[in-house]
C-alpha cells in the first residue's frame, strides 16, 4: 500500500469539470477541506489564432477575435478594430455614429458578459435560478446582436474603419426598452442573492487580494477595482468617445468575492446607463469612414462605379497595408484591459499580433487568492475571476 | 419453543467466534471489531436472564454496556489512528510502545 | 454495420415492439455530458436556459459520464485535449452518442492550425455533426432530435440489452 | 359497538391479506410518488425559472419519469476494476433498502372499520404500530448512512471518496441535531409511537377552549423544534442547500460519480423517497398527522406534498453553503439550540 | 410480537427484492463492453494523479467520533423524555447534571477548535 | 413460527460473526458485523425488547460501525489486503473450543431459575417497554447513569487529545 | 511628466543600454540591451511608477539579426501613461533574464513567451511548457514553424 | 435573514405563476429570423443560370477557406463557375463571402436546420445551393 506521511490528497478538476469554465484544469493538494497548493493548468484551448492572423489578412482577422473572449464577441471587435485603426493612423476618422454605435455595442456585450458571468458564479455557488434568470436577459441581448449583425455569438459586426451596417430600423427603440428594463432585472438577481446569508456566508471574505498584490500579477477590470483600485480604461485613457458619457466606475474596498460581484452588478448599471446616453446622442451619419482604400465601398456604387470596382476588388483580395510600425491598443473589455499589440511590417498580414487576454494574467492570481481556503472557495473564486478559457489560450 | 438457554449457548457461540478472531487476527481494526462481536454476545445473555428473570436490570445494563462500547470506539479508534499516523500501519506486531 | 440476421431476436412484434420502447426510453431521456470546450458550449447553455429549455425534451446535463448518454462536443478540440476528451468518451456506459457542435469539432472549422484537430471524427464515432459556429440554439435542438430519429430507427436494441446480437443502425 | 383489532393468532388470514394489502398500497403509493416527485421537481423549478419542464415524453411529458427509469435500466452497467465490487453493488441497497422501510411506522390515516363475518373489525391505516415508531426511523436513518459511506468508499476514486466523506460527517451531523430536535415532542406526547403522537395531537390547542379554532399540532408547541427538524432533516437527505456531497460543481456527482445505470437510479430514487419520509414524518410530528378538513389519507397526502413542494422551492432559490458552515451550523446552533429547546420545554411542562 | 414486527419483514423483504432485483437484472441484461479505461476511476479525463488511496483529514474524524458520544446522549433522552412528565423536578435535575457534564465536554471540544475547520 | 425465525437469525448471526473474523478486507468483516448487530436486534425484539433493538441499532449500528468504516475510509485500509493471522491459529482456536465447551457444559448443565420477577410479557405490553426502561434507569440507576456522562466526557476529551496530537 | 522625460531619465541612468528610441502613433519605444533588463525593469517600477506589466511578449524577425525581440509594455497606473520596451535577443543565445521578480504576472507571459517562442529565460521559477502539451516539440510561433504544424498540409477546401 | 430568505421566495414563487414562461417550445414555435441572420448560403440563380460570375473573390476573403470554385466559360463566353462547393462544416458564417461578391450572387438565407448524420452530407455542391 502507498504510503505517504503527508496528510495532503491530491485531486485534479478538469478539464472535463462542471464548474471550470471550459477546459481548466487545477490541480488541488487538499488537506481535508483545505487547499494547500492550486496549480492551473492551460492550454487545453489553444487554438494558434495569434500565429493564423499572420496568415490571414487584417480584415479576415476579425472573425478570429470574436472566439477569443467569446462571451463578448464584440469588447474583442472593438479592441481589435481600434488598434488596426491606431496602425493605420485613422483614429480621428471614425465618423461619430460609428463611435456612438461602438460604445452601445460594447456596453451591451458588457451586459451580456457579465450575465454570464452571473449566470454561472451563481450556478456554481448552487442558486441555479439566477442562472436562467440571467440568461433570460442574455437571451434579449443576443437577440439584439442577431438584429444588428447576423449571428447571436460571433457578431463580426465592426469593421476597420466603422461597421458593417447600419442599426436596423427600430432596434435603437429596442435596445432602449431593454437598458431601461435591467435595473430591475439587475435588483431580482440582488434579491435573490445579495441579502441571502448563504450567499453572504460564502462570498464575503473570500478569495481576498489585496490592491498591491493584484497589480503585480497584473489583474485588471473588475477584479482589480474590487480591490480599491480605481481605474478604468474607458475613463482614464477614453477610446471610441468614451468621454462624453457620464458614468461612474465602481470601486470597493473589501478585495474578496462579494465586492467583486458587487463591481461587476454596478457595472451593469452603470453599463445600461451608458447605453441609453449613447442612444440620446446617436445622430444619422455615415457608418464608415471616408477611406476608399481601406474600407468596401458600396455595393451599389460596385456596380454602378468601375471604380469602386477596383477597389472592392484589390481591398476584398489584397487587404490594405498599413506602413511598417508597432502600436499597443487596449480596451476595457467586460474582464479588464484587453490589448493587442499589432507590428505591420507594410504587408496586408499582421507581421506579430499579440493578444493580452485579461483572463489569462486574472487567472494568475488565483492560487494567491485560495490556498488556505477550502475546497468550495475554489469555485467561488473561478466564478468571481470570471475567466474565459477561449482567451486565455488563444 | 425457544427458551433462555438457547439464547445463552447462542451467545456462548458468538463469544467464542469472538475470542477466536480477537486472539488470531493482526488487523487492529479487526480485532476491535471482534471484541465488539464479543461485547454484543454479553449483551444477548443479559437481556435473555433478563427477561427470563422478570427484572429490568439486565436490561438497564446493557445500556451501560453500549455507553461503554461507545467511549471505548471513540477512545480506542482515536488511538488507532493516533499509530496509524506514526507508523503506516495497524498491524498488532507494529504496536511496540519502546519504539514509539 | 454487418451484421447477420442470424444474430438478433428476429422481427417479430414483440421484439420489434420491445424495440421500440428500449428505443423510445433512449430517445426520450437523453442526458448530455457537461462538457463545454469553447465558443459552442455557451450556445449549448443557452439552449439549455429559458428560451429554449432542453429540459422539454428530457435532457438533464449530467457533470459524471457515467451518467450521460451523449457527449455533445461543443467547441473546438485541441491536441492538447484529445486524450481527455477519449478518456471521458471511454468511461461512458453505454450505449452512447456523439455529437459534434460547431464547426471546429465537426471539422477544425477556421482553426487550421498546429494545435487544432480537424474534426473530433478523427478519432470518436460521431453520429450528428451540426454545423454553425456557434450554431443556433435551435440548430442544436434540431441535431438532437436528429440524434432521436436515429435512436428510434435502431434495430435489436432490445437483443443487443439482453446479450442477443448487436444493434442495427438503419438509415434514419 | 366497539371494533375489534384484528390479530394474527385469532384472525390470521384477515390480518395477512390486511397487511398485505397496506405494505402493497403504501409501497406501489411510495414509489409513485417517487416517480413523478422528480417530474414534479423537473416541472415546478422549470415554471420558476420561466421555463417549461418536460413536455415531450407523452403528454405534459407525464411518461418522463418512465422513460429515464427504463433508459437507466438498459444502460450498461459500469463497475470500475478498482472497485470494492461487493461494497460497490451493495451501497445502492444500503440505502433504499432504509428509505422504504421507514414508511412502515407512518400513520396515514385513521382506522379503517369494516364488517366481516358479522364482526366489526378496525384496521389503522399505518402498516404497523410500533410503541418506538420514532426510534425506528431514526434507526433506519442511522443506517442510511451506510450506503453513501460504501459508495464513497467502493468506487476508488477521489470525486467518491471525498463526497462519501463529506456526506457521512454531514449526514451523522444532522441526524443528532433532528434526533435532538424531536425529544421535546416525545417530552410533550409522552410516547414514542407514531399514531400515539397524532393522538396526541388532537384537540384544540393546548387544551384550551378559547384556541379551539387551532388544533393541537406541536407546531404551535414547538416551533424552534419544527425548524431545527426541517432543517436537519434537509441536511440529512442532502437536499439544497445542503446538497454539498453531490455537489456537482465541486465534487462532479460527489459519492455517486462512479455509478451508472439502475445503481444511479436507485442513489437518485433514495433521494426522493427519503424527502418523502422526512416530510411524512414532518406532517406527523408536527401537523397532526392525517388530522384535518378532508378524509384522514387525503389531509396526510397534501401535508406531504405541501413539505415536498417546499423542498423543491427552496432548491430553486438558495445557494449552496460551505462545507466548514454546514459543521458550523449543525453543531454549534443547531445542537445547542436543540439542548436549549428540550430544557426550555422541560421548564414549560413543570411550570404548566 | 409477531402481529407488530411481522409487517416490517414483509416490507423488508419487499424493499430489499426491489432494490436487489432491479440492480441484478439490470447488470443481467445490459451492454457490456468494458475496457481498461472504461473501468478506470474517473478523474475529469486526465490520467490519475496519485491514487484514491490516500488520507484524509482527521477532523472528519473526530465529528464522527463526537457523533457517537452524542448519540449515546440522545438515547439516554428518549426513555427520559416520555417519562419526563411522571418524573418531574427530580428528572428534570437528574438529566440537568448529565447534560451539564456532556456540554463540558462539547465546550471542551469547541474551545480546542475540533470543530473549526478552517 | 418463533423457533423458525430463531434459528434462522441465530444461523445468520453466527456465520457473519465467523466471517467478522475471517475477511481479508476489513470492510468485508465491517459488513458482517453490522448483519450480526441487526440479527441480535432480531433476538431483542422476539425477546419483547424493542427499546434494546432499536438503541442497539441506533448506536452499535448507525454510530459505532459508522465511526469503525470512518475509519477505515480515512486509514484508507478499504482496499489494502494484508497477511491475516498473527498468533498461533491453532492456539487461538483450542481457546475459543474450550471457552465454547465450558459455557456449554454449564447451560446444559444447570437449569434455569431464578423466574419470577415482577417484569412479564403482560407487564411489558401494559406499560411499553421504553416506559419500563426509563423507569429503571432514572429512578433505580441514578448513580450510574450519572457516571456514564463522566465516562462520556473522559471519551470526548480523551479523543480529543489522542487525534488533535501532533505527531 | 511627458514620455520624452522618462526616457530621458532612463537614458541618464541607463546611458549605455538604451539603443534606440522611437515614437510611433504617439507611443514611445525603447530598445534596450538585454543584459540589465531586470534592473532597468526595477528602475521602471520604482522610480518611473510603471507598476502595471500589462504584455511581455516576444516578436520573431526571422532573416534579421538580431532574430528575436522580447517586448515590456508598461502601463503607470497613477499617471495612466503607457511605454514600450523591447530587447533584442539573438538565436544563438535565445535568453533574457526574467522579470517575474520585478512583475508577478511575468511569471505566465515569460512561460508562454517560452512555450511559443522558443526565448529562455534565465532564473526564472517555473519555465515550462504552458500553452502547448508537455512533450511538444518546436515552438509554434516562430516564422519557420508551418501553420498547420509539421506533418499537415494546409486545408485547401475540399474537391470532391 | 428570514426576511432576505423570504424575499428571494417570493422572488421564485412570483415566477411560478403562469405567464411567465419564456419557453419557446422550438418544434411547434419557430423565432422569426432576423433579416440579416446569417445561416446557409444561396446561391442567387437568374433566368437560365447562376448569377455567380466565378471570379474568386469569396474563396479569397473566406477566412475558412471553405468555398471550392472552379470556373469555366460557357458558349457564350460568359464565366460561370463550373464547380462550387462550400463545405458547410468548415464553414463559420461570418458572411465575408456575401460581403465580397460583387454581383451579389451569393446570400445567406435564414436556414439554421443543417445537422445531419455524415460528414459527406455537408459537401453543398451548386446545384445544392441554388436550390437552398
Amino acid at each position: 500500500m502507498a504510503v505517504n506521511n503527508t496528510e495532503t490528497m491530491t485531486i485534479n478538476m478538469g478539464p472535463q469539470h462542471p464548474s471550470t469554465h471550459g477546459v481548466l484544469q487545477l490541480i488541488l493538494e487538499l488537506d481535508g477541506e483545505i487547499v494547500v497548493k492550486a496549480t492551473p493548468h492551460i492550454g487545453f484551448l489553444h487554438r494558434g489564432i495569434e500565429k493564423l492572423s499572420e496568415h490571414r489578412t487584417y480584415h479576415q482577422t476579425i472573425p478570429l477575435t470574436d472566439r477569443l473572449d467569446y462571451l463578448a464577441p464584440m469588447s474583442n471587435n472593438l479592441g481589435y478594430v481600434l488598434a488596426v485603426e491606431k496602425l493605420l493612423g485613422m483614429t480621428d476618422e471614425i465618423p461619430e455614429r460609428v463611435q456612438r454605435i461602438r460604445v452601445i455595442m460594447a456596453e451591451l456585450t458588457r451586459l451580456k458578459s457579465h450575465l454570464v458571468w452571473l449566470a454561472c458564479h451563481a450556478l456554481d455557488i448552487g442558486a441555479m435560478t439566477v442562472f436562467l434568470y440571467c440568461f433570460r436577459e442574455r437571451e434579449n441581448i443576443t437577440d439584439i446582436y442577431e438584429k444588428v449583425s447576423g449571428a447571436r455569438m460571433t457578431s463580426n459586426y465592426f469593421r476597420v474603419g466603422g461597421l458593417s451596417a447600419d442599426l436596423p430600423d427600430g432596434l435603437e427603440q429596442e435596445i432602449r426598452t431593454f437598458a431601461e428594463s435591467m435595473p430591475a432585472h439587475i435588483e431580482e438577481y440582488e434579491g435573490l442573492l445579495t441579502g441571502n446569508r448563504i450567499w453572504q456566508k460564502r462570498t464575503i471574505g473570500v478569495g481576498k487580494i489585496s490592491a498591491e498584490a493584484a497589480i503585480d500579477i497584473g489583474i485588471t477590470g473588475p477584479a482589480l477595482r474590487a480591490s480599491g483600485v480605481d481605474w478604468d480604461l474607458r475613463r482614464d485613457n477614453p477610446y471610441s468617445g468614451y468621454e462624453d458619457y457620464d458614468f461612474e466606475v465602481p470601486v470597493r474596498e473589501g478585495c474578496d468575492t462579494f465586492d467583486r460581484y458587487k463591481v461587476r452588478l454596478d457595472e451593469m448599471r452603470q453599463a445600461s446607463r451608458i447605453i441609453l446616453q449613447a442612444l440620446d446622442k446617436l445622430k444619422p451619419g455615415p457608418i464608415l469612414a471616408d477611406c476608399p482604400k481601406i474600407v468596401l465601398p458600396n455595393k451599389q456604387d460596385v456596380v454602378n462605379n468601375i471604380e469602386s470596382l477596383i477597389h472592392h476588388f484589390k481591398i476584398v483580395t489584397e487587404g490594405f497595408k498599413p506602413e511598417p510600425g508597432e502600436i499597443y491598443q487596449s480596451v476595457e473589455a467586460p474582464k479588464g484591459e484587453l490589448g493587442f499589440y499589432l507590428i505591420s511590417d507594410g504587408s496586408s498580414h499582421p507581421f506579430r499580433m499579440k493578444i493580452r487576454p485579461p483572463s489569462f494574467v486574472n487567472l494568475q492570481g488565483l492560487p494567491q487568492m485560495v490556498e488556505g481556503r477550502l475546497l468550495a472557495d475554489v469555485i467561488a473564486v473561478i466564478g468571481t475571476l470570471d475567466i474565459v478559457l477561449g482567451e486565455i489560450d488563444r | 419453543m425457544i427458551t433462555v438457554n438457547h439464547y445463552l449457548l447462542l451467545s456462548a457461540f458468538l463469544f467464542a467466534i469472538g475470542t477466536f478472531g480477537v486472539l488470531t487476527r493482526k488487523n487492529a481494526i479487526v480485532i476491535f471489531m471482534c471484541i465488539e462481536v464479543m461485547l454484543n454476545s454479553v449483551n444477548l445473555t443479559f437481556i435473555a436472564l433478563s427477561r427470563h428473570v422478570g427484572n429490568m436490570d439486565g436490561q438497564i445494563f446493557v445500556f451501560f454496556v453500549m455507553t461503554v462500547a461507545a467511549a471505548e470506539a471513540a477512545v480506542g479508534l482515536a488511538l488507532m489512528i493516533a499509530f496509524f499516523r506514526n507508523k503506516d500501519s495497524i498491524d498488532t506486531d507494529d504496536f511496540n510502545m519502546l519504539k514509539w | 454495420m454487418g451484421v447477420e440476421q442470424s444474430k438478433t431476436l428476429g422481427s417479430g412484434f414483440i421484439t420489434t415492439s420491445l424495440d421500440k420502447l428500449v428505443n423510445w426510453s433512449r430517445a426520450s431521456s437523453m442526458w448530455p455530458l457537461t462538457f463545454g470546450l469553447a465558443c459552442c458550449a455557451i450556445e449549448m447553455m443557452a439552449t439549455g436556459a429559458a428560451r429554449f429549455d432542453l429540459d422539454r425534451m428530457g435532457i438533464i446535463f449530467r457533470a459524471s459520464p457515467r451518467q450521460a448518454d451523449v457527449i455533445i462536443i461543443a467547441g473546438t478540440v485541441t491536441k492538447k485535449m484529445v486524450p481527455v476528451i477519449k478518456t471521458v468518451y471511454e468511461q461512458m456506459p453505454e450505449p452512447k452518442y456523439v455529437i459534434a457542435m460547431g464547426a471546429c469539432a465537426s471539422s477544425g472549422g477556421i482553426f487550421d492550425t498546429y494545435s487544432t484537430v480537424q474534426g473530433v471524427d478523427e478519432f470518436l464515432p460521431v453520429d450528428v455533426y451540426i454545423p454553425g459556429c456557434p450554431p443556433r440554439p435551435e440548430g442544436l435542438l434540431y441535431g438532437l432530435m436528429k440524434l432521436q430519429d436515429k435512436i428510434r430507427a435502431e434495430r435489436n436494441t432490445f437483443g443487443a440489452a439482453i446479450g442477443v446480437g448487436d444493434v442495427i443502425h438503419n438509415e434514419a | 359497538m366497539t371494533p375489534e383489532v384484528l390479530t394474527l393468532s385469532e384472525t390470521p388470514w384477515l390480518f395477512t391479506a390486511a397487511m398485505l394489502i397496506k405494505v402493497i398500497v403504501a409501497f406501489v403509493v411510495t414509489l409513485l410518488i417517487v416517480a413523478y416527485a422528480t417530474y414534479a421537481e423537473r416541472k415546478i423549478i422549470g415554471r420558476m425559472q420561466t421555463r417549461l419542464g418536460p413536455t415531450m415524453t407523452g403528454p405534459m411529458g407525464l411518461l418522463q419519469p418512465i422513460a429515464d427509469g427504463l433508459k437507466l435500466f438498459f444502460k450498461e452497467d459500469i463497475i470500475p476494476s478498482q472497485a470494492h465490487w461487493f461494497a460497490f453493488i451493495i451501497a445502492p441497497i444500503m440505502i433504499l433498502a432504509p428509505a422504504f422501510l421507514s414508511i412502515v411506522v407512518i400513520p396515514f390515516g385513521a382506522d379503517f372499520q369494516f364488517t366481516y363475518d358479522g364482526t366489526l373489525y378496525a384496521v389503522p391505516l399505518q402498516i404497523t404500530d410500533l410503541n418506538i415508531g420514532v426510534l425506528f426511523i431514526l434507526a433506519m436513518a442511522g443506517l442510511g448512512v451506510y450506503g453513501i459511506v460504501l459508495a464513497g468508499l467502493a468506487s476508488n476514486s477521489k470525486y467518491s471518496l471525498l463526497g462519501g466523506i463529506r456526506s457521512t460527517a454531514q449526514m451523522i451531523s444532522y441526524e443528532l441535531a433532528a434526533g435532538l430536535s424531536i425529544v421535546a415532542i416525545f417530552m410533550l406526547s409522552e410516547t414514542l409511537s407514531m399514531r400515539g403522537i397524532v393522538a396526541a395531537q388532537q384537540g384544540p390547542l393546548w387544551g384550551l377552549e378559547s384556541l379551539s379554532f387551532l388544533p393541537n399540532w406541536f407546531i404551535f408547541s414547538q416551533p424552534l423544534a419544527f425548524l431545527l427538524f426541517i432543517v436537519g432533516s434537509m441536511a440529512e437527505i442532502n437536499r439544497t442547500p445542503f446538497d454539498l456531497p453531490e455537489a456537482e460543481t465541486e465534487l462532479v456527482s460527489g459519492f455517486c460519480t462512479e455509478y451508472s445505470a439502475m445503481k444511479y437510479a436507485l442513489f437518485f430514487m433514495a433521494e426522493y423517497a427519503n424527502m418523502i419520509t422526512v416530510s411524512a414524518i414532518a406532517a406527523t410530528l408536527f401537523f397532526g398527522g392525517w388530522a384535518g378538513p378532508f378524509y384522514g389519507w387525503i389531509n396526510f397526502l397534501l401535508k406531504v406534498f405541501a413539505f415536498m413542494f417546499f423542498f423543491i422551492w427552496i432548491r430553486a432559490t438558495f445557494p449552496r453553503l460551505r462545507y466548514d458552515q454546514l459543521m458550523f451550523l449543525g453543531w454549534k446552533v443547531m445542537l445547542p439550540a436543540a439542548l436549549v429547546n428540550i430544557v426550555i420545554t422541560g421548564i414549560a411542562i413543570l411550570l404548566w | 410480537m409477531l402481529d407488530t414486527y411481522l409487517p416490517i419483514l414483509v416490507v423488508m423483504g419487499i424493499a430489499f427484492a426491489f432494490a436487489i432485483g432491479s440492480v441484478f437484472l439490470s447488470r443481467l441484461i445490459g451492454v457490456k463492453k468494458p475496457s481498461e479505461v472504461k473501468l478506470a476511476p474517473y478523474e475529469c479525463g486526465m490520467p490519475l494523479i496519485g491514487s484514491a488511496q490516500e488520507r484524509f483529514s482527521i477532523k472528519f474524524y473526530i465529528i464522527a467520533m463526537l457523533f457517537i458520544l452524542f448519540d449515546i446522549e440522545a438515547v439516554f433522552l428518549y426513555p427520559w423524555a416520555i417519562m419526563f412528565k411522571r418524573l418531574g423536578v427530580f428528572g428534570f435535575v437528574e438529566m440537568g447534571v448529565f447534560i451539564i457534564i456532556l456540554l463540558v465536554g462539547f465546550i471542551y471540544v469547541w474551545k480546542k477548535g475540533a470543530l473549526e475547520w478552517e | 413460527m418463533e423457533a423458525i425465525l430463531f434459528y434462522l437469525t441465530a444461523l445468520v448471526a453466527i456465520v457473519s460473526a465467523v466471517f467478522v473474523t475471517q475477511c481479508r478486507n476489513p470492510i468485508n468483516s465491517a459488513l458482517n458485523l453490522i448483519t450480526t448487530f441487526l440479527c441480535l436486534a432480531v433476538f431483542y425484539v422476539m425477546l419483547e425488547s424493542p427499546f434494546m433493538a432499536a438503541i442497539q441499532i441506533m448506536v452499535y449500528a448507525g454510530a459505532i460501525m459508522v465511526l469503525i468504516v470512518f475509519v477505515i475510509m480515512l486509514l484508507n485500509l478499504g482496499l489494502a489486503v494484508k497477511t491475516r493471522y498473527t498468533h498461533g491459529l491453532a492456539g487461538g482456536g483450542v481457546l475459543a473450543a474450550i471457552i465454547l465447551l465450558l459455557a456449554n457444559y454449564f447451560i446444559r448443565a444447570g437449569e434455569a431459575t431464578g423466574t419470577g420477577g415482577e417484569i412479564t410479557s403482560e407487564v411489558i405490553a401494559k406499560y411499553g417497554h421504553t416506559e419500563l426502561i426509563g423507569r429503571a434507569m432514572f429512578v433505580d440507576f441514578l448513580l450510574p447513569f450519572e457516571i456514564a456522562s463522566i465516562l462520556l466526557l473522559v471519551a470526548i476529551v480523551g479523543a480529543v487529545i489522542l487525534s488533535k496530537r501532533e505527531v | 511628466m511627458s514620455d520624452q522625460k522618462i526616457v530621458e531619465k532612463l537614458k541618464a541612468k541607463f546611458s549605455s543600454e538604451v539603443l534606440d528610441v522611437v515614437v510611433y502613433r504617439g507611443e514611445t519605444t525603447v530598445t534596450v540591451k538585454k543584459e540589465q533588463i531586470v534592473d532597468i525593469c526595477t528602475f521602471m517600477r520604482d522610480k518611473l511608477g510603471y507598476n502595471l506589466l500589462c504584455d511581455l511578449c516576444g516578436v520573431d524577425y526571422m532573416g534579421k539579426e538580431p532574430r528575436f525581440m522580447v517586448v515590456y509594455n508598461l502601463y503607470n497606473i497613477t499617471t495612466k501613461q503607457r511605454i514600450r520596451i523591447k530587447a533584442p535577443v539573438t538565436e544563438e543565445d535565445a535568453s533574457i533574464d526574467t522579470v517575474s521578480t520585478v512583475w508577478g504576472t511575468a511569471n505566465w507571459h515569460e512561460r508562454e513567451c517560452w512555450d511559443l517562442m522558443g526565448i529562455t529565460f534565465n532564473n526564472h521559477p517555473d519555465l515550462r511548457r504552458i500553452l502547448m502539451p508537455a512533450d511538444w516539440e518546436g515552438h509554434p510561433l516562430r516564422k519557420d514553424y508551418p501553420l498547420q504544424g509539421p506533418d499537415r498540409e494546409p486545408y485547401q477546401g475540399r474537391l470532391s | 435573514m428570514f426576511k432576505e430568505f423570504a424575499k428571494g421566495l417570493s422572488i421564485t414563487l412570483k415566477h411560478l405563476l403562469p405567464g411567465n414562461s419564456t419557453t419557446v417550445a422550438y418544434p411547434k414555435q419557430k423565432l422569426e429570423m432576423s433579416p440579416r441572420f446569417r445561416g446557409l448560403h444561396r446561391l442567387v440563380p437568374t433566368q437560365h443560370r447562376e448569377k455567380c460570375v466565378a471570379c474568386y473573390l469569396c474563396p479569397t476573403v473566406c477566412p475558412a477557406k471553405c468555398i471550392t470554385v472552379v470556373s469555366a466559360e460557357n458558349d457564350k463566353g460568359e464565366k460561370y463557375p463550373e464547380v462550387y462547393t462550400i463545405d458547410m462544416l468548415r464553414c463559420i458564417f461570418c458572411g465575408y463571402c456575401v460581403e465580397a461578391c460583387p454581383v451579389e450572387a451569393i446570400e445567406m438565407t435564414s436556414a439554421y436546420e443543417l445537422a445531419n448524420f455524415k460528414r459527406e452530407d455537408f459537401d453543398f455542391t451548386k446545384e445544392r445551393l441554388l436550390r437552398s
